[in-house]
């Protein structure tokens, strides 16, 4: 490691800084990936990975990705939900890759629901 | 690919002990074996000051707090959050008083009340990895200050802030810096010590800095020596704090290697190293020139200060000492402007200060608050409450040497002439709580014992007169006292603070002359052979009452066999026989024993 | 007025003083324009009878190279002698005994026994060994006879003048010759032409320092640093004990010297002086370690005495060879 | 006749010379087969002196310096002590037994010593037997 | 210069003079306890402790060190002072109730007894003035604070009782100790002594003995404290004309010198190699040398004959040949030691009563009167003994257990073994070559003859000479001999020396050597042979040369040069050669 100069500390700090931003839990929103078996064996993973992959490909840092189990529609796998600050949760069903870059992009990047894919918008109550 | 999820393992000493590295082994494993360690990264962080729940984990960007984990967990915790994402309530903290379990840390009052700007790294980071510090913008202050400010400058922002030393003495920092800028040298040979030396008991801020972020100190330090013209520096580490010394020479060596110290910093020519000295235990050598002397390779003992170390120091050069947590403010101050720094606290004490929470209140651990904030704040609101529902009696600031404080002074606003009015002292920031299981006399025994054993002996009113002390409190404590032991007690705690060599003497009656003013009472309780608390044991008598069932448990305890009595038979304490051990007091479930 | 005859003469020795004598180039015009070549077989075919046809001292100068071996060589060295007015010694094999000269550690016995018997690759199973004589139906079949020893040329005949070398340097050649054929005045008898007075480190580039030698190295065995002395590095260099001349060719190119210029006017006996310098260089005064450091020494004979064996004062090894059996 | 080997004695001037002098004017009797020549310094003793003196009919050849460390000019005598090792090893491949060079410290005050050496090496020299070098 | 008012009366003084001092400007006394001239302020009693006044700013402060600051005033005697110091000096007197300085000093201020405490045996107030003179003065750093809080106390390194290997017995702690708490033993064992020939201790400055020229003091740097800590100096304070020099340092002279007279001397055989005679054991198994100094009249005893524990022996057996005549040591006879024998029981006889032995193998008086004094020597009543003494035993004498001794041996004359009890027994040791005579012999090129003494040209003819020219032999050097053959040699030698003085040419031999220009090679083989550095390289010309007036001619040189350039005059090559070739003419053909 040369030694830094203050233009490269600089530099230094804003690439680290943006990999880390997750841990600092200051979110734009957040999408959960279902999980269960049913999921899984629907290609969830694939769908997770896409994800994955396509928010580092366009530096998105800030969107909190979990993941959850069996939403209970095991037909409709792989399925996902999108949270918007004071909004209500959308979930999606029947997903593949292609489709998630797109509720990235669309929903979670410019806050448009996509329709096509969604099956509702809110959430069985918790508890 | 990014990490979605970061669990935040705390690796401070408190966690350590807990296990927390094999809890981090644990995860490790079962995230791998489960496929997700592409996805999920773990940080090993600094203490979170939490230290009375752990070992601690944060799993970020959720905000999920999870105490106690053990390894046991570790299979059902990644099941359920990290695949299935339902976060485990099991392992969450309850706060006294809540029934659900709180799941977001910034929700928890213990943390919700704090502000953090020493510890503003804290539980965030890796403090093993510099990459960390400098994403959370670390060494920007240190850019800021080597290129757009001058040394005058710096001191004059110093100043500006209100920082004071956090390590007691509560001397203003920029002024000690002038001072040592002004202090004539022959060679211009300038030092600047970092005084990690933390004896206080209970108290652990220092070494959690160092353990958490050793970045912050280092940048503080280089900071402070580019204001001063030092070009060699010092930490002087207890050799107790292993963890802490490891950590902090991986910091120094990083910092090396990325060119934030040593020759050159950051290109812009300023020369700046530091050099870790570790002591070797004694109490007295967090004293200013015991502590240079000791580094100089002599007998840590205080020495008069008429002339001070700023002036005449380390190797009777010109010295700058403060504390760690002094340094750790230092960058903050720089990056966010002494306005935005003095904003915080009161009049006269400016900014956060660290404390060590411990004693009888629920939560104990390390918290940050602002100047001011009061007694009661810190101890109920973050603190919890006392513990075991007990009842308040007095909390003792500032280490041994500190006053204690009673429930009327509760609502005093913490800050470092406060304090000092009330007796007592904002030292390095010791909080000791007692309730009304403490004997007030039996306390200030404890601590004059503790400060004449870790007195060097130099000088006569602190070798002697504590020894002194320590003599007549037994006395008291014994039940042998007079009225007048305490007219004595007064006269030497007087004597004692006017002639001692060093602040360890200065300050050792507070814990004497404070009880004396606010708990006079029980003095004189004692006076008439009674421990109002029931602790001294020359005073209390254990007596078995009609309720006894006859369980025979305390008959089994009892390593004396001072209980006499048959099974399903009620039982009696032979008083002769009894050495006041409190063993069938504390296995009675009949409330059968009592104390008085 | 007929030009004068010259002759030159291979005996024992590789034919590389004849070359070298063509090596002169352009040079050899000059050569055959100013004499009359009487007598060089390895070029054309001149018959002794030819020779013996002119008077005693009818050639002016005869280049003889080659060490004695034989009984012809001797022969027509006692021959060239009666017939030149100057008779050369050309190159290390006439002047010292050369490389064949090194068969004095030996005698006739062993070397026939070797040649003749005992190789591998001869067949000879009834042992045969070569006769001078060998009554044949046409006639009696002669060939020379193998001496017991090798001589160099002057301990046969009487030598005028010395070309040292193996091979002389063509420059010096041309030297000696361009003397002979400018007609200057002859220098005193006995003398060493086409070479120096002093010793081949005199022409040496290399950087001298103190030498103390702790062991002795094979030139496979290190990489000589290209600067410095070769003996200061452990090289065993025949430098310092041999006359100059040459240039110094070999150990400009990291060679240590082997010797073949001969010893130098002061030194009587080449390889015993270089024996008494490098001893005097050895470092060490104990003699245990002596002995360790002269072992590294490969065949002292043969690298002191490679050159000049025949003609050192010891020349060849106890005739009935009983010592050195014994010493065995 | 008894075979009486002759043998050349190469003697340093301040030590063994001297020994020798001593032995004779001590009236130590030693053998004649020795004869002395005298040079400064065993230093001095080149190893061409040795072939020199086999070549002349030497059946053998004594060399004596001083003691190691006593060397009136200080080294010399190890300088003779080198050559002395290498020298054996190449009489050796001449065929002439090492044993025939003896290389011995007499100081100025051994006479007796003095003795004793000549002595040595004259009886390993007839044990030798003659040598027949001399042209 | 500053001004400041202590109790109300203004004092000017240097800017950060201690308080104490300014004080004493007034003649105001300041108690202290832990304070000594000299020795830099402690502040550890605080007995000193006065007030001082700062603007509005009041603080108590120790008078020892305090610096005078402009404008301070200083209380030295108001209540808070004498409030501090009473209960200061009341703690002290509870650690140290049976000081007679604590008692006094607290009974000033009103204090008789202590409420802390009362512990007769303490005496350490711990103020550390012995701990910062054995470090700070004397810098023999032997004591120092072990332990904290009140189990601080004076150590010795690891506590040991006697740190006899660092402490130096100065004494400086007990000097400056306030309340007598250090006391120093007089153990004479550890007293400093010189190894050889102690009979008694000595300083570590003194006049070496009595005849010493020139008769100065000298310091023993082993001995002094300041050259072996850096402390002390007081000798340098005391000396009025400023003569100690303690930096004078071992100088190396060199001399340019024409001629040297070699006169070393010798050292005496060490008699405890012969264990049968105990000595180095036995109390009063002396050697002559020691035995000679006791007789002197300025030695030790001043001249009297006495036994270690102070009394005159009754008997004195004196041993002969101790080392010399004996195969296993020295083959020699020593020469000097049977007249000295018999001085010495002369001596004996006309200063004490006692019976005197001579033990001896042959009574050697060779001298100009030797044979007569020994006859005298018989009248005396001397017994002499002939026979080698076996052994010497330790032995009671009647009803006396210990302190002596029994010297065994046979006597040759009557043909029986004989057990003499005497009180003392002296050994007449051997004369024997110095340990270095090697070496020096070396520097000289000195030959040395079988006995290891350096051999001189010719016993006869030349016993003075040696074979180098130039160097010559007086003394015992070249072999034992008395005075008298000591002095004669020596006159001897410098006779010779100058008469080449007088004579201011010498000559030296022809034998050099010399290089050819034309034949050297350069290959500087011949460089580092020369021990006289004689040969250098001209680096012009690219070869060797000699410069002969440092060659010695040794030839090595010559031998060496691998061309054959050098020639050695004298010791050609080719003179050499014919000596061969002469020295073999008659050497048969094969």
């Amino acid at each position: 490691m040369a030694k830094l100069t203050i233009s490269e500390l600089q530099k230094l700090r804003e690439k680290l800084a943006q990999e880390r931003q997750t841990r600092e839990g200051n979110a734009r929103g957040q999408i959960i990936i279902h999980m269960g078996t049913c999921g899984i064996a629907a290609g969830a993973r694939k769908v997770l990975t896409a994800l994955l992959e396509a928010m580092d490909k366009q530096n998105v840092r800030d969107v909190i990705v979990s993941t959850s189990g069996c939403a209970g529609m095991c037909s409709k796998e792989p399925m996902a939900t999108v949270q918007l600050p004071q909004q209500a949760p959308v979930k999606y069903i029947s997903l593949n890759e292609e489709k998630i870059v797109r509720i990235l992009n669309e929903h979670l990047l410019q806050g448009n629901v996509v329709k096509e894919f969604a099956l509702a918008v809110g959430s069985e109550r918790m508890g | 690919m990014p990490y979605r999820l970061h669990m935040m393992v705390c690796a401070g000493t408190g966690c350590v002990s807990n296990r927390s590295l094999e809890l981090r082994d644990a995860l490790s494993a079962e995230l791998a074996r489960r496929g997700l360690d592409k996805e999920i990264e773990i940080v090993t962080t600094g203490c979170n000051g939490f230290c009375g729940v752990g070992p601690i984990l944060l799993v970020q960007p959720d905000g999920i707090f999870y105490q106690k984990v053990q390894v046991k967990d570790v299979p059902l915790l990644v099941e359920e959050h990290l695949v299935k994402g339902r976060p485990v309530k099991s392992l969450m903290f309850t706060p006294p008083e809540a029934k659900e379990p709180v799941p977001r840390m910034r929700d928890i009052p213990f943390f919700g009340k704090q502000m953090l700007v020493a510890l503003r790294n804290r539980g965030m980071i890796d403090p093993e990895k510099i990459e960390d510090y400098i994403a959370r913008g670390g060494y920007q202050a240190l850019a800021k200050a080597l290129t757009t400010m001058t040394p005058k400058q710096i001191i004059e922002e110093i100043k500006a802030s209100g920082l004071r030393g956090r390590g007691g003495g509560g001397f203003p920092t920029g002024i000690k810096w002038e001072t040592c800028v002004h202090a004539h040298s022959e060679d211009g040979v300038r030092y600047l010590v970092c005084n990690a030396d933390e004896g206080d008991p209970g108290a652990f801020m220092d070494r959690s800095i160092i353990e958490g972020d050793p970045h912050s100190v280092i940048e503080g330090m280089v900071i402070g020596a580019y204001a001063i013209g030092a070009h060699q520096g010092y930490i002087y580490v207890r050799h107790e704090y292993p963890l802490a010394l490891k950590r902090f020479m991986i910091a120094l060596d990083q910092a090396r290697e990325y060119g934030l110290l040593g020759k050159d910093i950051l290109g812009t020519g300023f020369d700046f190293d530091i050099e870790v000295h570790r002591g070797a235990g004694a109490f007295v050598c967090g004293e200013s020139t015991a502590l240079m002397a000791s580094i100089e390779g002599r007998v840590g003992e205080p020495r008069a200060k008429y002339i001070h170390t700023v002036e005449v120091g380390l190797y009777n050069k010109p010295t700058v000492l403060n504390n760690v947590e002094t340094f750790a403010n230092v960058p903050v101050i720089i990056e966010r402007g002494a306005k935005w720094f003095a904003s915080i606290g009161t009049e006269h004490s400016k900014g956060t200060k660290v404390f060590s929470l411990a004693g009888r209140v629920k939560n104990t651990g390390l918290v940050e608050v602002p100047m001011g904030l009061s007694l009661r704040e810190l101890i109920f609101d973050i603190g919890g409450g006392i513990a075991d529902n007990g009842k308040f009696k007095a909390v003792q600031t500032g280490g041994p040497s500190g006053g204690f404080l009673p429930e009327d002074l509760l609502d005093l606003p913490v800050d470092y002439e406060k304090l000092y009015e009330a007796g007592s002292m904002m030292g390095s920031g010791g909080v000791v709580v007692m309730d009304h299981t403490s004997c007030m006399v039996d306390v200030a025994r404890f601590f004059v014992d503790f400060l004449q054993s870790e007195s060097c002996g130099k000088c006569t009113p602190c070798r002697e007169g504590i020894k002194a002390m320590h003599g007549i409190l037994s006395r008291i404590c014994d039940g042998k006292g007079s009225e007048a032991d305490l007219a004595t007690l007064e006269e030497l705690c007087s004597v004692v603070a006017d002639t001692s060599l060093c602040a360890l003497g200065g300050s050792a009656p507070n814990p004497v002359l404070t009880s004396l003013r606010y708990f006079r009472s029980e003095y004189e309780a004692h006076l008439q052979g009674k421990c109002p608390a029931g602790v001294c044991r020359a005073l209390i008598t254990f007596r078995i009452n009609d309720k006894c069932t006859g369980c025979h448990l305390c008959f089994k305890a009892c390593p004396t066999s001072a209980v006499l009595g048959e099974p399903k038979q009620m039982h009696s304490i032979i008083q002769g026989k009894c050495i006041k051990c409190g063993a069938c007091y504390d296995v009675c479930k009949f409330e059968a024993v009592t104390k008085e | 007025m007929p030009k004068p005859k010259v002759a030159l003469y291979w005996a024992a020795s590789c034919g590389g003083c004849e070359i070298t004598v063509v090596d002169i180039e352009a040079h050899i015009l000059d050569v055959a324009k100013a004499f009359d070549i009487v007598f060089w077989p390895c070029l054309m075919d001149f018959k002794v009878k030819d020779v013996e046809a002119i008077e005693d001292g009818g050639i002016f100068v005869t280049l003889f190279n080659g060490a004695i071996r034989n009984s012809e060589q001797e022969h027509l060295a006692k021959l060239l002698r009666r017939k030149s007015k100057v008779l050369v010694a050309f190159g290390s094999c006439a002047h010292e005994g050369c490389i064949p000269g090194l068969a004095n550690v030996t005698n006739r016995d062993e070397i026939f026994k070797t040649v003749y018997q005992e190789t591998a690759s001869t067949d000879n199973p009834k042992g045969v060994l070569p006769q001078t004589k060998t009554e044949m139906p046409e006639g009696v079949l002669e060939i020379p006879e193998f001496w017991n020893k090798v001589c160099s040329l002057d301990q046969v005949v009487d030598v005028d003048y010395y070309v040292p070398g193996c091979p002389p340097q063509s420059n010096q050649v041309w030297a000696v010759l361009d003397h002979l054929i400018q007609g200057k005045p002859l220098p005193p008898k006995g003398s060493i032409l086409g070479a120096g007075q002093k010793t081949c480190c005199d022409e040496c580039p290399r950087v001298r320092k103190e030498k103390k030698i702790k062991r002795f190295y094979r030139t496979h065995e290190i990489v000589p640093n290209p600067e410095e002395c070769l003996l200061d590095q452990g090289l065993l260099c025949m430098g310092p004990a041999t006359r100059d001349g040459c240039g110094a060719k070999c150990v400009k190119v990291g060679v240590p010297c082997r010797g073949c210029y001969g010893p130098p006017p002061g030194s009587h006996d080449m390889g015993m002086k270089m024996i008494s310098a490098l001893s005097s260089v050895i470092d060490s005064e104990d003699p245990a370690e002596i002995e360790r450091i002269i072992a590294t020494i490969a065949d002292p004979v043969g690298t002191f005495y490679r050159f000049n064996l025949a003609h050192s004062i010891l020349y060849r090894v106890q005739e009935d060879l009983k010592e050195k059996q014994a010493v065995k | 006749m008894a075979f009486e080997p002759k043998i050349v004695g190469f003697l340093c001037n301040w030590c063994s010379y001297t020994g020798a002098d001593l032995a004779g004017v001590s009236r130590i009797k030693w053998p004649p087969n020795v004869r002395p020549i005298r040079v400064m310094c065993s230093g001095r003793i080149d190893p061409t002196f040795v072939v020199k003196a086999f070549r002349e009919g030497a059946d053998g050849v004594l060399v004596s310096g001083c003691h190691p460390g006593d060397c009136h000019y200080y080294q010399g005598n190890y300088k003779a002590l080198r050559r002395y090792h290498l020298l054996r090893r190449v009489l050796e491949q001449f065929g002439i037994h090492p044993d025939r060079l003896m290389l011995t410290w007499v100081s100025a005050a051994e006479g007796e010593r003095w003795a004793k050496v000549t002595q040595e090496i004259t009886e390993r020299v007839r044990k030798l037997g003659p040598l027949h070098l001399k042209d | 210069m500053i001004k400041l008012r202590i109790d109300g009366n203004e004092v000017e003084v240097n800017a950060g003079t201690p308080l104490l001092k300014a004080a004493q400007k007034l003649n105001i006394e300041i108690p202290t306890l832990c304070h000594y001239e000299g020795i830099e302020p402690y502040a550890a009693c605080r007995v000193c402790t006065v007030e001082v006044v700062r603007g509005r700013r009041r603080r108590m402060v120790t008078a020892c060190n305090y610096p005078a600051t402009d404008g301070i005033e200083v209380f030295t005697d108001n209540e808070r002072v004498r409030r501090a110091r009473r209960l200061n000096l009341e703690m002290l007197l509870g650690r140290c109730s049976e000081v007679p300085a604590i008692r006094a000093l607290a009974a000033k201020y009103g204090v008789e007894k202590s409420r802390f405490g009362y512990d007769p045996k303490e005496k350490c107030i711990l103020c550390g003035l012995c701990v910062r003179m054995c470090s700070d003065i004397v810098k023999a750093n032997v004591l120092s604070f072990a332990y904290s809080g009140p189990r601080r106390k004076v150590v010795t390194p690891f506590e040991r009782e006697m740190a006899t290997d660092v402490c130096i017995a100065c004494g400086a702690c007990a000097h400056v100790c306030p309340t007598g708490a250090i006391t120093i033993e007089d153990l004479s064992q550890r007293r400093g002594e010189v190894p050889e020939m102690y009979l008694g201790p000595k300083t570590a400055i003194s006049i070496p003995f009595q005849q010493a020229v020139p008769k100065v003091p000298y310091i023993d740097p082993d001995a002094c404290i300041k050259m072996q800590t850096g402390g002390c100096g007081i000798c340098a304070q005391v000396c009025e004309p400023e003569a100690i020099n303690y930096k004078m340092q071992d100088e190396v002279v060199e001399l340019d010198v024409g001629q040297i007279l070699v006169a070393t001397g010798y050292q005496i055989f060490d008699a405890s190699q012969m264990a049968q005679y105990g000595y180095g054991k036995l109390d009063n198994v002396l050697s002559a040398l020691e035995f000679e100094k006791m007789l002197n009249s300025t030695g030790p005893t001043g001249g009297r004959v006495l036994t270690k524990n102070g009394k005159e022996p009754r008997a004195i057996g004196i041993i002969h040949c101790i080392g010399s005549r004996d195969a296993r040591y020295h083959k020699y006879c020593s020469r000097v030691c049977c007249m000295y024998a018999l001085k010495f029981a002369h001596l004996v006889k006309d200063r004490t009563n006692a019976e005197v032995y001579q033990f001896y193998i042959d009574m050697r008086a060779f001298g100009k009167g030797y044979e007569e004094f020994y006859s005298r020597v018989l009248d005396e009543g001397v017994n002499v003994i002939r026979g080698k003494a076996a052994e010497v035993v330790e032995a009671t004498w009647g009803n006396e257990r210990e302190g002596h001794l029994l010297v065994r041996c046979e006597d040759t004359l009557i043909g029986k073994f004989r057990e003499v009890p005497v009180d003392m027994v002296v050994l007449c040791a051997a004369i024997e070559p110095n340990v270095d005579q090697e070496r020096v012999g070396q520097i000289f090129s000195l030959s040395r003859s079988p006995d290891g003494f350096f051999l001189e040209r010719h016993p006869k003819l030349d016993p003075m000479g040696t074979v180098n020219d130039g160097i010559y032999l007086a003394g015992c050097c070249q072999g034992p001999k008395d005075i008298p053959d000591t002095v004669a040699q020596a006159q001897g030698a410098a006779a010779r020396i100058l008469a080449m003085i007088a004579k201011g040419e010498v000559l030296l031999d022809p034998i050099r050597a010399s290089i050819d220009e034309n034949l050297c090679g350069g290959c500087k083989v011949c460089n580092n042979l020369c021990p006289y550095m004689a040969i250098t390289f001209d680096d012009v010309k690219k070869v060797s040369v000699v410069n002969e007036t440092l060659c010695k001619g040794c030839g090595t040189c010559v031998a060496a040069c691998p061309a054959g350039a050098i020639t050695g005059s004298g010791f050609t090559d080719e003179q050499i050669f014919a000596e061969i070739e002469g020295i073999l003419a008659d050497a048969g053909n094969k």
